[in-house]
């Protein structure tokens, strides 16, 4: 494990950086939301990302992938954040990949990774069925049905949901437990309801109704299915906290760079000490954020036993400083940063969307006083 | 007349002649009548409530009569406000000209400016809208750039000015503009009044990061503006504005006194609760049990300094700290209703018109510590003027 | 209810302004504290508060009070807490002249009451049993014994409890219900150990074995004995509110006066905007808290069954606040604040006692939640 | 040396050397060795241990070895570090000699004050103390008042300090004296070396709101100080104390780092728990749960910039956002220890003679963030260095 990056992250980060500028800048997520666009993302821009070779991050090579772990898919979401990049990498590349890695047969995986990581798949993961995230509310429901299942029950928000061609649902089997079943969403009673999100992506609403499903829908690689749902949910906590990092570090990025310019009562509004202080405080949030994002990914590649506080810590802080950091760049900004001209206020809404999505700082701190012991 | 006859006289008018329509609640924008030029009633009650208010000049209780008020002493326009309250009557009018326009005029207008511009304000036929900010200038008001060049009988005004809200709808702007160049930047500024028909005054509206606003950009491109409009001695703008700007702020902090959606109707509506009642998230109920203390004391706070005016204490600066702390507060309240909404409180549009409230109101609530001076400009205030702490 | 105070609250207000600041100022305090005094208060200045009527400040007139009520005591107390006057006032004029209010019989009242405003009685409230007020968690008993009682148990930290004559225990009867016992400290069976606390007060743990009690020992003027119990509470915390709030108010001047004088870098540091706007945040939290001891206090006195609500969000106001003015002050002192020589840290070891007493900020927090129905 | 070689020489020699009742965690201030003419061993394994340890030049092992170091490699130290450690062996000695003058002399004295002066610490002969601070001058430390007047070979010191720790106990102090009085504030403050035991240097120790402290005051009422123990030019004490100032800080940072009483331990101590083990109040369960995210982030932080100095990224004024986020840390964990605590955490003395600590660790935390640098000057700090935000 190590905070510091080695050379082929360094080349992954600096990649991003410069793909993501040049292929995803904010303008590209105004252009979705302006046009409609019916799944909030582009897919011309998901090819290109598997051209890069992310889609196969967390892909064994033996599946066409390039298996360079969470810690790296990590640098990708950070620079997704930055750029507010409408992409499925999230619920495809991280928690599709890693759902058949922990959970999936040698069949399994060989049918999907592959198209995983050659981005021919997207993958939403259908998981909450009330308004707050809570992993153990699960009241979907497979009922055995001769060698198959058939599945009934109602989830809310699935990512990517509008897009995915593929759905994975959480949802408990006869002896209670929490199982993992492929779904694809064209199947008889299944019903999907596209909603439109704040941040302009397009999760939706699923009902399962009475569907049938074949024995193989069941993702039944693991010892322990509902340990493995456990971590990938621990994954996908890290990972939204790396790309909410992104969104609050630009969010900051921009507000210093607007308050270093702009002038109020003959000086420049940054040299205030009261907004300096302001700055330097949710500068040093920020680095703790950033340090827990890294420390939560990299104890998921090297020690996944210790994972889950660490994972539960980097979501919450990473939750409430990328918040933080978008309303104190829209008070700093002032008006215009009310304004939807302004890219800042773009950063507050997905903060707040990021926030959300597994779990937000009171809930996720609530799991780290669980954990401690308390 | 004695208070009490007016008080039964008050009743038993309002009985007869507020519609029944107009007995409840503003439930949205459409409800209020704003009035104004092109004004359409969006009801016949909306229309007659109006015109019989009007009559009364109770509009404006406590204008002058001949200004279009009905001359009402302090204590008698109170029980009026009491005894509307009592049966849920709406206001009959809303605007800017009432709230802020009128007291500016009534204290620095001539007697003609007075007769040319109280009574249609008073009767709903004239909208006004406040053209004070400009781009660049922000917190730093007084270093607008509109610039106004005498020549003869008008200015002639150039320059543009932002978040002018309803500008779009409005028949008269109040606006400041630098028509002194060679004076210090507080004492060049003059408060006209500006007919918005001409071609000379355009508007766009202001897309906000909660969607649709009142809010406006209004360009001036050699509009005129007739002296006899200016309002006060050409430079003393600055002053006007001050003495306006604190009565925006009174109604800005009222306006963020709690009322609305909050933390435990969020969760009841979300159903994160539990079969108790109890806010399911031991966490999050934590800090909106905080936000509860705090909304008790702010409204605890604002009783207190009304009482303490209603005995000679003024307000003063006090009024940025309760605006300080009422903005922050509302603000924590919208965020905690998020939290307490979770993934619902994400939705932006969907199939209900409702859809997206809480949102937009979310992302609104961050201008209510901008807006009416921002919380660093209070807390510069404070810090001077209840604090006499010593300057930089 | 009137947040104005009448010619007469402002008289007593003034009053003990003047006469606190001249008998009690803060070097009383050291001088108690330096020399060890056995029961951290002075007798002497004990006397004079029931010269000045004060004992008798929630006494009938009938015996021998004044009956001015709850706001009109937080008033003295408010100037209490501002000169950190170590005095039984609280104990004793406010929750030793409630309980006999609330619970007393006529004939307990009559016994009682004039003592108490004639300043011959120190009472002590033994009733917690936890490090952290928990007004449920009393498992002290009193068995029925004949007329009497025997009654078992040990408190902790009842305030003022090693100079009191007179304790005021919260038991359990044998239907389980809480009820108020009169005991002497000086029965056998009683074992009284004086704890020397932070702030230079005196309280005592004290542990009672198969105490002997006659019947009458028991408070039993009330219809509801334990609803009496919880309301004499509610008072408490008001009044420790408004002490707290004194406490908080003086630290917040002590620090102005200093702010406006000191220099550093050629200037006054509170000309520093930094330092204003967090002693601007700061004047703002006090005028909260301020309001909040005053609406729980006129509400007492006019509408107790309104009161538990205000009483918890006062208390939970004033604790947070003065512990904050306080730590502020200190910060804002910079080195001579730690300094033993400066009374600021003095104020802060106060904000702290007087901030666990009957319950902190999270325990009153967590009160307004059950009240508030969530 | 091989480095192998090295670790397994240097562990044999622990071994065989360091005796079992100096392998025992630290447990109170009188376990620390701190030197000096006065000192008196608290026990014989600390005088054996001591004496060892200077004779392998261990007490300060990367110094030269002229100046009683071992001259070990930045690697051969790191190893006797690990390996110290690993058999819980006490350090031999600690001083501001070592931690702070050292590294001053190395840097910035001539050879003959280096042979002079280090050797003693060295040895732990010579005890220091540091004399910065004055009264009145805090933050604003430059503008210190004591004065040095260049009288033949010395100066004669005339002044006092504040804050100078153990000063009743050492035998020299460090001390910033204004040699220069025309010169402009910053460059007029010289670096001198001066011996306490002569009748013109006086100590007072402090009470602190804690109770005892290792701080004293101290005056020089015509002090002698020998000019040939001026360090640096004259004039160039300021550079000098900046350089050691960054010393201290990481001192204050490493100390503030997580360790002893938590409000978890706090609770269980308290009986503030339920039977599960869980804090009982749920609001204040939460605020620690905030709290231990924030302490695992500062751990992991400070971890990174480590591994990030290792890369060869200096730490530069992110020192400053280490010391202001761990200072505030530990004042909230303290905050949250009492809380935890609850009246048992008021106690000030007792039976026990360890009745009180929590208090006094809580009380003594208030003056992390003010000692070192407060927390205000690390913030500009930040803000300017770090975040390049323009000067007012």
């Amino acid at each position: 494990m190590s905070f510091v990056l080695n050379e082929e992250e360094t080349m992954l980060r600096d990649g991003a950086q410069q793909f993501l500028e040049e292929q995803a800048p904010v303008t590209a997520l105004r252009a979705l939301r302006d046009s409609g666009d019916p799944v909030g993302f582009s897919r011309d821009l998901w090819a290109a990302m598997a051209e890069m070779g992310w889609c196969g991050i967390l892909v064994g090579e033996d599946h066409g992938g390039v298996d360079m772990g969470c810690a790296a898919a990590g640098l990708v979401l950070e620079q997704i954040g930055r750029n507010l990049a409408a992409s499925p990498f999230l619920s495809t590349a991280v928690l599709g990949a890693s759902a058949f890695n922990l959970a999936g047969t040698d069949a399994q995986k060989a049918a999907w990774l592959p198209k995983i990581a050659a981005g021919e798949t997207v993958i939403a993961l259908a998981l909450d069925e009330r308004a707050r995230h809570n992993p153990s509310h699960i009241t979907t429901r497979a009922a055995k049905d001769g060698n198959g299942f058939r599945l009934t029950g109602a989830k809310r928000y699935a990512v990517n949901g509008a897009g995915a061609d593929l759905l994975i649902v959480a949802a408990r089997t006869e002896d209670e437990r929490i199982n993992l079943f492929l779904v694809s969403p064209e199947a008889a009673g299944v019903t999907r309801t596209s909603r439109r999100t704040l941040d302009s992506h397009v999760p939706a609403d699923i009902t399962f109704e009475d569907v049938k499903l074949d024995g193989d829908a069941l993702l039944s690689g693991a010892e322990d299915s509902e340990a493995a749902y456990r971590h990938l949910l621990d994954i996908g906590r890290a990972a939204q906290a790396a790309e909410a990092l992104g969104v609050g570090q630009k969010a900051f990025d921009l507000t210093l760079d607007y308050i270093r310019e702009r002038e109020q009562f003959g000086a420049p509004i940054g040299s205030f000490q009261g907004m300096q202080h302001r700055a330097a405080h949710l500068y040093g949030e920020l680095e703790l954020a950033r340090s827990l994002v890294r420390r939560a990914l990299t104890t998921l590649d090297t020690q996944p036993a210790q994972a889950p506080l660490w994972c539960a810590a980097a979501k919450a802080k990473a939750t409430a400083v990328s918040r933080l950091a978008a309303a104190e760049g829209i008070q700093m900004y002032g008006g215009v940063g009310m304004t939807d001209e302004y890219d800042i206020g773009l950063y507050y809404k997905r903060a707040q969307a990021a926030g959300e999505f597994l779990g937000d700082d009171a809930f996720n701190a609530g799991e780290v006083a669980r954990m401690s012991g308390y | 007349m004695p208070l009490d006859t007016f008080r039964t006289e008050t009743r038993a008018w309002l009985e007869a002649n507020c519609p029944p329509s107009m007995r409840k609640p503003i439930a949205s924008e459409a409800d209020i009548c704003w009035g104004g030029k092109d004004w359409t009633f969006t009801s016949e009650d909306q229309k007659i409530w109006l015109e019989r208010m009007v009559e009364k000049g109770w509009t404006v209780p406590a204008w002058p009569k001949e200004y279009g008020g009905a001359g009402l002493s302090k204590e008698e326009a109170f029980i009026l406000k009491e005894e509307m309250k009592a049966i849920n009557a709406r206001s009959p009018l809303d605007s800017f000209g009432i709230w802020m326009l009128g007291p500016a005029l009534l204290k620095y207008g001539t007697h003609e400016q007075k007769l040319e511009h109280l009574p249609p304000i008073a009767r709903g036929e004239i909208r006004w809208c406040q053209g004070y900010s400009e781009p660049g200038a922000g917190s730093d008001l007084a270093s607008l750039r509109s610039k106004g060049v005498l020549n003869g009988d008008h200015y002639v005004v150039n320059g543009q000015k932002v978040w002018t809200s309803y500008a779009d709808r409005s028949d008269w702007i109040f606006a400041l503009v630098r028509t002194e160049a060679d004076a210090p930047k507080h004492l060049g500024i003059s408060f006209l009044l500006i007919d918005m028909d001409q071609p000379g005054v355009t508007t766009k509206p202001i897309k906000l990061i909660s969607g649709k606003s009142p809010f406006c950009e209004t360009f001036f491109d050699d509009a005129k503006a007739l002296v006899a409009n200016r309002l006060g001695e050409a430079g003393q703008g600055w002053e006007i504005a001050k003495y306006l700007l604190s009565h925006e702020r009174a109604g800005i902090v009222s306006e963020a006194a709690f009322g609305g959606m909050n933390p435990v109707t969020a969760a009841h509506q979300s159903g994160e609760v539990d079969e108790t009642g109890r806010l399911a998230d031991p966490i999050l109920r934590g800090d909106v049990a905080r936000l509860t203390i705090d909304g008790l004391a702010f409204d605890a706070t604002l009783r207190r300094i009304k009482e303490e005016g209603d005995h000679g204490e003024g307000v003063g600066a006090r009024a940025s700290m309760l605006k300080y702390v009422g903005t922050e507060l509302n603000k924590r309240r919208h965020e905690l209703n998020m939290s307490a909404l979770g993934m619902d409180g994400l939705l932006w549009e969907g199939d209900k018109e409702s859809d997206g409230d809480p949102a937009r109101a979310w992302l609104r609530s961050r201008a209510n510590s901008i807006e009416g001076g921002t919380s660093e400009i209070q807390l510069n205030i404070i810090s001077k003027r209840v604090l006499n702490l010593p300057g930089a």
